[in-house]
């Protein structure tokens, strides 16, 4: 390692926050593109092999620890697991982390049914927050900087395109015929009760 | 309230004893929404398997709650007012907005799962969370500056005193009417030979209703009374069972 | 390194305290010779030219940062960090904040779920600190001169009156016993209100 890359470890190490090589290129009074190079060397050459691993997440640089320790840390630290989310809790996060600032109604529309717990969930753990009001005044909600460290994100663009999960389009005319035909069915039924 | 206080549920939205969870859906902190009636119901069925025995009060008192439950999910389910207007829809359109919103929906079902994927497969990176080594804190502490607000100690402090209101359970149980009161009240019917059960539930609230089908089917588990109906959703007529017609005592307990 | 060095590494950047080799010995599930050995040679070798060192120090093994990158941590971290507190952030401390010394028990009775995670974020961001175990063993916390300083505060008397905000202000009661009591009752059965 270069006294550099020495730096930039133990800067890494104390921060608890991952840092951007920007904000270590101010701290260590030398070029970002010099600080860029230093990590990217780290990143493929130094932490092969090594208990931590150096990732890009939330915006910026930051040490963890490899998966290899993870038997061991559980036993070590009395400290639980983030426990994982429940459906209703991935649903409404999903919803918060495409379509961001949104609004809780705007969350219950797209669900069909209300978010609030849900919501409040993800608020106590720090995943989401406020982010002021809409123009009708209802409370609008965003991700956090601990959304994307937790699940491994370096910024919102890695998220893979929503599109992906839309069917495809035998799937979609397949759905709209039966829709049709259920539709027909029930206002059918209707007449033949109303007669 | 005998075997329905004792019942503790483990559902996806919450552990606990069921009347907390009445008190949560009430004091609106469980959303009624996200909890799985029916899975309450199987949790009770559970719970009167494992006692092995029928305390007919205590079912009552556990079916009239779960139909009060019942009834205020299917009121918040019920079709908001954009929901009105696809029925004013040609089956064409309704079928074409409906999908768009099955759409939407399914979208962010997949975005979810990938989210919860993708949290499990960080599972093995842990961040490290230390404070500071002293001589760092001691400079931190220097050049720190006012950027919280006191008083928003004393709103979390103030909110944390409430205690929660008296749960008041009167109107989803009130007007009380016990089995035992509609098992007379069935019987005098009866007396006269034949009657239909709308006549016996006229003017009554819908706890009334339930807990007097409840006694008529007590009453057919007796062998007291039996009924016919001849056309769906006709009238339910009501008539005693051979010379039997007239039974005393009191069945229930 | 070998896969336990990688491990051994792992578990102490993760441990902000030291850690034994007996800890270390029972969360790996090997002896202890083996890791003090595994120990041993990681500090004579794989931390030469580091930018972090690895310490014996008083109760166990520990991670630090070189001294090289000293200078840049200062710049780096010279603001204390000041996020917006979580709702669970903001209760947990004003708890310590009004009760203090209070053990993390008792905050979880006051709020009626855990504070593993709230208490933790305020303690690696100094705003707690640990002040001794109660008689019954649990880890004390009290506030921290940091603390004071974020809130412009210059001593604990200056705490605005709960007085203000209290929905019941004509209770006698002390109010750690007050805030147990509705703590309780918001985590317990209700009382028999139907009946």
């Amino acid at each position: 390692m270069t006294d550099l890359q020495r730096r930039v470890e133990a800067l890494l190490f104390l921060s608890p926050d991952p840092v951007s090589a920007d904000e270590l290129a101010d701290a260590l009074e030398i070029s970002a593109p010099a600080v860029e190079r230093a990590l990217e060397d780290m990143a493929e050459r130094q932490f092969e092999g090594r208990g931590l691993v150096l990732r890009e997440v939330a915006g910026g640089w930051s040490l963890a620890s490899d998966p290899i320790a993870e038997d061991a840390a559980r036993r070590l630290l009395a400290r639980p697991r983030t426990p994982p989310l429940t459906p209703a809790q991935a649903e409404t996060l999903a919803i918060v982390a495409y379509l961001q600032p949104v609004s809780r109604p705007e969350i219950a529309r797209i669900r069909g049914v209300s978010a609030e717990s849900a919501a409040g969930s993800l608020l106590e753990r720090g995943l989401v927050e406020e982010a002021g009001r809409s123009q009708f005044g209802a409370v609008l909600y965003r991700t956090t900087a601990l959304f994307l460290k937790l699940f491994g994100l370096s910024e919102l663009g890695e998220l893979p395109d929503v599109a992906r999960w839309d069917p495809d389009p035998e799937q979609e005319a397949e759905l709209r015929h039966r829709l049709l035909r259920a539709g027909e069915a029930r206002s059918g039924a209707i007449e033949a009760g109303a007669a | 309230m005998g075997a329905a206080a004792e019942l503790e549920l483990d559902l996806d939205v919450f552990t606990g004893p069921f009347d907390l969870l009445l008190t949560l859906v009430l004091r609106e902190e469980v959303d009624l929404l996200e909890v799985d009636l029916a899975d309450v119901v199987l949790a009770y069925l559970d719970h009167l398997e494992a006692r092995g025995e029928l305390d007919l009060e205590a079912a009552t008192e556990f079916l009239v709650l779960i139909a009060a439950l019942l009834e205020l999910k299917s009121r918040l389910m019920l079709p908001r007012e954009e929901d009105a207007r696809l029925d004013d829809l040609e089956p064409e359109q309704a079928a074409e907005e409906l999908l768009a919103r099955m759409l939407e929906a399914r979208r962010y079902r997949g975005a979810a799962a990938h989210l919860r994927e993708r949290l499990a497969a960080e599972e093995g990176h842990r961040y490290r969370t230390a404070p500071l080594p002293r001589e760092l804190r001691r400079h931190s502490l220097d050049h720190a500056v006012q950027a919280y607000d006191p008083a928003r100690l004393g709103v979390a402090l103030g909110e944390l005193l409430r205690t929660p209101p008296h749960v008041d359970l009167r109107h989803l149980v009130a007007p009380r009417v016990s089995v035992g009161e509609r098992l007379a009240h069935l019987r005098e019917l009866l007396r006269c030979g034949r009657f239909s059960f709308d006549d016996a539930v006229r003017g009554a609230d819908r706890v009334t209703v339930a807990v007097t089908l409840f006694a008529l089917l007590e009453l057919y588990k007796q062998g007291e009374a039996t009924w016919s109906q001849e056309v769906p959703f006709g009238a339910v007529e009501v008539r005693g069972r051979g010379e039997a017609g007239v039974a005393a005592g009191r069945a229930a307990p």
